[in-house]
């Protein structure tokens, strides 16, 4: 019989919480309790001031600060909540939950990795970078100025490409992955759109690739079933559905199913 | 402090329940609360054979609340019976078994497969959608709430629970109708049917448009019905609808419920059951009180 | 751009409505707010005589939301137009005037009173009980719901409004009810049953016990109940249930109502409706949408 | 036709938060554009934070500093809004609204005037006593511990009941009364079956007698018909219900109906 921990939610205190670029910031949470149990590609729950605003705001860690015990998170206003977020001042307090998730496997071998992040999915990519041991190539969309281009660049070649072009290649990820022939294990996270090019890629190249996927949470730990995607089974229909937050965020590009 | 509560002859060690479908089966909440401390824990709604549910997205947060749109998904009663019940009875806890179909004859079908499973309690959902009459609910109408409470009281092995929904002019006509086909006792409330809709996508966020609304915002509702079933009809009563505090449940209780379900709760904190539960006690010394069962429905 | 919308033949100067009950009428709020601004204040229930109203306690918080047991409180149609009519024609916007009653007669004595006055629009508050049926409201069964709506219409010297309330099993049958009656328009909803207790003195907390739920908490089941009726009836549909922002009032547009009330959120900041009204006209620039109309139940 | 004025709910800095006695605080805030409209009697809302609880906290003025700009606000832990309350620290902010209600009539003239506090009913009496011309004599009582004592000493004999006799007399304000014979125009606040109390004095005295009502409010400012009292009317059934925060909070004796 499993014996619970204690833990729940957490009130942990901001170490500071900057914009990173317009409309995106960075929020460090001094949260030692969680960051023993933390690897890269697992996310945790955020709560709402706003009592208004019950669910969690799932946000993916970026980068684990073992010896301070810090959560590194990078997010963007995508609306209500997040908004409130980006009010939030250093020494402050927040309510966070987590972690959560099956994270990416960082003991696959291989002497090529391929990373590819875009928009708010690139920020889990930079954990994984420290992670993964081998060579990365890295690959990251932003629909115009890009962030986080310094650190990436700490652990390998970093190529950027902009729907605007302004920096880097024009056009999304998937064209300059095309352009360039990388190969290797891909390990993607972002929009659905660039999600499903990586997994056509991947089929068309016969490549591994690991999608982290979004969906809107209730619970964020297993309990409501609401934040599921589908993926192929041997059902009668010949799909399923996975919990994004328990059974992903982390999905092989072979089993998702995308509509 | 005497917290044991009976329904419909089965003894809870205290009144605080799980609502199906916001504590699945228990294993996710495992590492975080101490199942063995809730009276009774009822699990996601279950079929007879394995549903898929609806597709994505599922859940949508609004003021105070949530509406979900889950559709049910469970792996069927069989894969239940093999994984979910020995689970459970590893605990010292009762188990409640959520009863999902859209016909009668699947209500029966789960039914008769549980009767000589080692389960304390049957929970039949009457929201659901019944497909043969033509998706009209049976929990919206008293004479089918009759039949169907009838058809699988007669081969249930458990004392039955009758579910109700909110979303009905009269609720009392549906809870006399339950109590003359023969239910033991009376949960409500189900979530009441709302919709949010995304202004700038310019679509419903629910892929199936509309979904149950649950949470605190919803609590006033739910009182109010608690109150009324109470006043209408002889059976034990599970209260609930936005629980959030050992003062909700209080409140639940003086209305006429005999033991309350926490449910939306478990989602925002998986340990909210127990803390509910600490903070019941603390109030029921606060007053006085030796028994719980001595403030049930003293509101009149 | 465009914010004029046409509520059966009455053109208002923008969608923003108030809510009966919710802004008095007006006087109260003119200190706050620029009246001329709001496309059309409607007034609190109106009777043929005088009503007192219901003891105090009448109002009581709830999660998102508050429950009202005002009881029409009321001087009646006579002094309604010495008095209130006068001060609402200094301003430019447009009177809607909501009619309580507790039999068909009653209803019809303020309809025919008000058939000469000044005003642009009545509205038909069924919900309020029937006395003489035995206290069921009109406003949940279809039949007397498309009576009382065929007597009103037929001294009405104004466009008729019926107004419809969520505590249904299916709303489009009632407002199917109106509409085969002769209403001009429909709006929706009127408040939620809901009540709460007082666990320390053991007892309801309102002097009704009862009253009606309002405030954001309800949004979600009035945007649920505006997409079905506008999808089940021909009528122009004014929007209303827990609108706080601009972005609340798009949602009920979107669902499918051609105008929205501000109501509890009146209360709570006396400016509201005229934020409310800022606030859209903000999305419509920033999506560059020309005339309100276009995006009038773009959500399917 | 009238032409609104901007006002409306505003975000005030608040300058200090202390307890007076276990439970009762006293809230100073800065609010310049409602102090000079408010006069002794009247209340402000004040909102709370948490966003599931949207209605108004009424709470009388206590004091009005005309020079600063300060309102001090007396309050009990009630529940739920005042426990919030509690926990704001000096230099954050609250939103307050006002100010709302009749007020008392500080312009009557008589050589003693009989002030009458209960609980938390006693705040008010306060700025009252700074207001009103002529002597005073101020009667006040409390569960147990008293407060605010040494602001009335100030402006006149100031007699003491509590309920254990643990300090002053021992009982009611009104026996307190009956056995010193006090006379005068009364103004009372306090808890309702106080105010009975002083209503009954008034008539067996044949004084005046101003008391200021307490009723849960929807909105504060006369929209919503939701706080009403009982009082005596000419209509068929002899009574009528009027507005306590807008026809009120200060009523005459005389009209007011206890049930
Ligand atoms: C596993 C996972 C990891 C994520 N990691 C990041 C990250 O590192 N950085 C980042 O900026 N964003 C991330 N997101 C997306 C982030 O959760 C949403 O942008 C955020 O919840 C929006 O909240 P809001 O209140 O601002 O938006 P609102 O639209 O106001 O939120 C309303 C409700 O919808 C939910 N919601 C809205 N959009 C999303 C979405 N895209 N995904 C999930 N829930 C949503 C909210 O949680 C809330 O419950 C992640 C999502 C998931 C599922
Ligand atoms: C005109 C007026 C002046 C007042 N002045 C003071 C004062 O100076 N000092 C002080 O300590 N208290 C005063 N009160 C009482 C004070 O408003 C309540 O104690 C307070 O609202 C309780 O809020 P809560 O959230 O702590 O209680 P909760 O019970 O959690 O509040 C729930 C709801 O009920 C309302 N409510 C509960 N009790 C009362 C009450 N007695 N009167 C009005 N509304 C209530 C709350 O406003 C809220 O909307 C005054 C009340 C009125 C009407
Ligand atoms: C995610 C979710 C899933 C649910 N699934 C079921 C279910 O399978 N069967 C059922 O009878 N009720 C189901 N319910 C309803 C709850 O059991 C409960 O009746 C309702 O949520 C009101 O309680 P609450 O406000 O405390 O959540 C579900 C509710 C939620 C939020
Ligand atoms: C205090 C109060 C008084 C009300 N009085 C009336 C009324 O007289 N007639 C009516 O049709 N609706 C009345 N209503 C209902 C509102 O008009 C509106 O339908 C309901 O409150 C939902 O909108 P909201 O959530 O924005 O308040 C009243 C509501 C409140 C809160
Ligand atoms: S969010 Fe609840 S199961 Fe995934
Ligand atoms: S509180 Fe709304 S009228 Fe007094």
């Amino acid at each position: 019989m499993c014996t619970p921990t204690t833990r729940t939610r957490e009130v942990c205190t901001i170490i500071s919480n900057e914009m990173l670029v317009e409309q995106v910031y960075e929020i460090v949470i001094d949260c030692p309790q969680i960051v023993p149990e933390t690897k890269a590609g697992q996310f945790v729950n955020l709560y709402c001031r706003h009592k208004g605003r019950l669910l969690p705001r799932p946000i993916s860690v970026c980068e684990i600060d073992r010896l301070k015990g810090y959560l590194h998170l990078v997010y963007a206003i995508l609306g209500e909540g997040t908004r409130e977020f980006a009010t939030y001042k250093a020494g402050e307090t927040i309510e966070i939950m987590g972690p959560f998730g099956n994270g990416f496997d960082t003991n696959c071998v291989s002497d090529e990795h391929l990373i590819v992040g875009g928009g708010v999915g690139t920020p889990p990519m930079v954990e994984l970078c420290k992670q993964l041991k081998g060579k990365k190539t890295i690959v990251v969309g932003f629909r115009d100025n890009p962030y986080l281009i310094d650190r990436f660049s700490k652990y390998g070649n970093v190529h950027i490409a902009t729907d605007d072009g302004s920096v880097g290649f024009k056009g999304n990820v998937v064209a300059l992955m095309e352009q360039q022939g990388f190969k290797g294990p891909i390990y993607a996270c972002g929009p659905t759109p660039m999600l499903k090019g990586i997994q056509a890629y991947a089929t068309t190249y016969n490549l591994e690739a690991s999608l982290s996927l979004e969906e809107r949470m209730g619970c964020g730990f297993g309990g409501c079933v609401g934040c599921v995607t589908k993926v192929s089974a041997d059902t009668e229909a010949g799909y399923s559905y996975k919990k994004v937050c328990k059974d992903g965020p982390v999905f092989s590009a072979k089993e998702v199913l995308f509509s | 402090m005497k917290l044991n509560v009976n329904i419909a002859g089965v003894e809870l060690k205290n009144p605080i329940m799980t609502a199906s479908g916001t504590f699945g089966s228990g294993k996710d909440f495992a590492p975080y609360v101490d199942i063995n401390q809730i009276g009774c824990v009822v699990v996601k709604g279950v079929a007879s054979t394995e549903w898929l549910g609806n597709p994505p997205p599922r859940i949508v947060e609004t003021y105070g609340g949530m509406i979900n749109a889950v559709g049910l998904q469970n792996p069927g009663v069989e894969t239940f019976c093999k994984e979910d019940i020995p689970f459970l009875r590893q605990f010292d806890t009762k188990i409640g078994v959520n009863l999902a179909g859209k016909t009668i004859e699947e209500y029966v079908a789960v039914a008769e497969r549980l009767a000589s499973e080692d389960v304390d309690l049957l929970e039949l959902n009457i929201s659901c959608p019944n497909v043969k009459e033509g998706g009209v609910a049976f929990g919206v109408d008293p004479t089918m709430a009759c039949k169907v409470t009838e058809a699988v009281k007669k081969v249930a092995g458990q004392p039955l629970i009758v579910k109700l929904s909110p979303n009905v002019t009269d609720i009392t006509e549906i809870a006399r109708g339950a109590e003359a086909g023969g239910a033991d006792a009376l949960s409500l409330i189900n979530t009441l049917i709302g919709a949010k809709i995304d202004i700038h996508k310019r679509q419903f966020i629910l892929s199936t448009k509309q979904g149950g609304l649950s949470g605190p915002a919803i609590k006033p509702v739910a009182v109010r019905m608690v109150y009324q079933v109470a006043n209408a009809v002889q059976l034990p009563i599970i209260g609930m609808g936005g629980i959030m505090t050992g003062e909700d449940a209080i409140e639940f209780i003086m209305a006429g419920a005999n033991a309350v379900a926490v449910g939306t709760a478990n989602l925002l904190d998986p340990t909210a059951s127990i803390r509910i539960l600490h903070e019941v006690k603390t109030f029921m010394r606060n007053k006085g009180i030796e028994d719980i069962n001595e403030i049930v429905g003293v509101v009149k």
